[in-house]
């Protein structure tokens, strides 16, 4: 295959990889051997230098990463989606850290507010999910916290909330 | 018949006119409408020989065309009235043949178009991917545990004094529990009881619901009768048929 | 902002967006002005016209797609799930398309076949969605195509459909 070909299909290849290509499926999919495979690679690499993305061997293969410099570009895409939360989202998130499962009218009894727009605030910043139904009728939707939850705290388990005092004395 | 009936998957009845049109090479215009008739319905014909299920558009095109065939037969009204187009008989079938043509071959322009972009491949990024690598700031940054507690003690203090609103009476009601107590009922009370007094233990609407429905539940099951001697008056709830009772 | 960066950072942020970036997304981002980030576009546009995939407009925004003549490779890499629309669907589609907003009785009254089927497919697809109620009686659905439908045919806008010949003569 000619060199310039190659590079293309490579190129394309890892564009459409979101994970790291190894040699060997490189091998295979464009049918060359590793000495052309290498040199091509290799040269790639190079083209990309100067680019906002470039190419990297990684874990036994080779990725497309962008370039380090302009993470916080890539944030500011991202960032839109990602607020931070009213106070009313964090006691009602402190609600049902502590109180789950729990439902949602249970959250809005105790905060003594509708809280549905707030719990749906939580849901989609993933910081809480649905995790059962309560048994009996209506079988309302019972919610507690997510694994991302306890990965922003930083703690390993419920277990490791701060306990509370029960008579909620300051 | 001097032409073969290929059987088809028409997509309906102008697919079908479509194509007789196309392999008789008559002009759309001037559509021969004894002849592509005939052909039609040989093709209904030959699809219910073949037990061929017809949609009912085909069968109601069939009507369509032998309604124009028809027209046309007659001899065209030497008098014309006054303001009224003297329109071919084929005239509305026509236009919406060519509209119905013009959207087959967008569909077939759509089509080539979309196997050209099929070809191209998008980098299937996932947007979980990169939210999560950003967690750095994520929607709890700033906030410690001790934010998340400090939250949960202020929501206590609120409630302080008012507990039993954490006790969500009516979630715990099934009509089940309702109907096993009106049961109870009826074998403690062999003389009945009256309708409004069952009512007399429900906390909240709700469970006079389910209450209601406990009743309904057991009087279609003949587990109980119910009788009210007059108008208005008080209803009474008496025991039928006990053993009749089951748990579903 | 210097042109040579700014390229850098756009062609970083759309190796990693999961959808088309606006031009209004892209300004907003870079802090750049329209004229500058137009030139950049076009710039880049054609750095990448000999590589293995290019940058190309698609539904109101910027992509990059990969160069079809590649796409045999990449489906020996994954095999990509393929969007095929029966006849019936493509029929219906493109009377939506040109004809939109249009309700469902309209679409079955041109097909002179009962649609129903059809469009359901269409709306699990996300290629139409629900746009309206025509006013008066009834007040039945209206139908209108997704950005997925300009995505699905790679165009920009619907005025980029190709024109229909309203004679329908051949």
């Amino acid at each position: 295959m000619e060199s310039e070909q190659l590079k293309r299909i490579i190129e394309c290849l890892l564009f459409v990889a979101c994970e790291p290509l190894t040699m060997k499926q490189l091998r295979e999919i464009c049918e060359v051997d590793s000495d052309q495979l290498r040199t091509s690679i290799e040269e790639l690499a190079a083209e990309y230098q100067p680019r906002g993305f470039h190419l990297q061997p990684v874990a036994g293969g080779w990725q497309f990463f962008t370039d380090s410099e302009y993470a916080a570009y890539i944030e500011k895409l991202y960032k839109p989606k990602m607020q931070q939360l009213s106070n009313a989202a964090m006691e009602t998130l402190a609600i049902i850290a502590y109180k789950q499962p729990i439902t949602r009218a249970e959250v809005s009894a105790i905060r003594h507010v509708e809280s549905d727009g707030v719990i749906s605030t939580l849901l989609d910043k993933r910081l809480i999910k649905e995790t059962g139904r309560r048994s009996g009728i209506g079988r309302a939707i019972l919610y507690g916290t997510t694994e991302q939850f306890l990965a922003f705290f930083g703690i390993n388990s419920l277990a490791d909330l701060p306990k509370i005092n029960p008579q909620g004395s300051e | 018949m001097n032409y073969e009936i290929r059987i088809e998957a028409f997509e309906g009845p102008f697919d079908l006119l479509l194509h007789l049109i196309r392999v008789n090479e008559v002009d759309i215009y001037d559509i021969p409408i004894a002849k592509i008739t005939a052909q039609y319905l040989d093709y209904l014909r030959a699809m219910e020989a073949m037990d061929l299920e017809i949609a009912s558009s085909f069968v109601a095109m069939a009507a369509t065309l032998l309604a124009i065939k028809a027209r046309m037969l007659l001899p065209k009204p030497v008098v014309e009235v006054e303001g009224e187009e003297s329109g071919d008989a084929r005239d509305e079938l026509v236009k919406d043949l060519l509209e119905y043509m013009q959207f087959k071959d967008a569909a077939q322009t759509l089509d080539a178009i979309h196997k050209r972009q099929e070809q191209l491949f998008c980098r299937p990024n996932e947007e979980e991917l990169y939210l999560n690598l950003f967690s750095a700031d994520n929607p709890l940054d700033g906030k410690t545990l001790d934010d998340l507690m400090q939250a949960f003690s202020v929501v206590l203090q609120k409630v302080k004094g008012r507990e039993e609103v954490l006790d969500i009476p009516f979630e715990q009601i099934t009509t089940m529990d309702k109907i096993k107590e009106i049961y109870q009922l009826l074998c403690q009370k062999s003389k009945g009881f009256s309708f409004s007094s069952i009512f007399d233990n429900c906390n909240s609407k709700i469970e006079m619901i389910f209450t209601f429905l406990a009743l309904l539940e057991l009087a279609r099951q003949c587990v109980l009768k119910i009788k009210q001697n007059k108008s208005y008056g008080e209803i009474y709830i008496y025991a039928a048929d006990l053993d009749k009772y089951q748990i579903q």
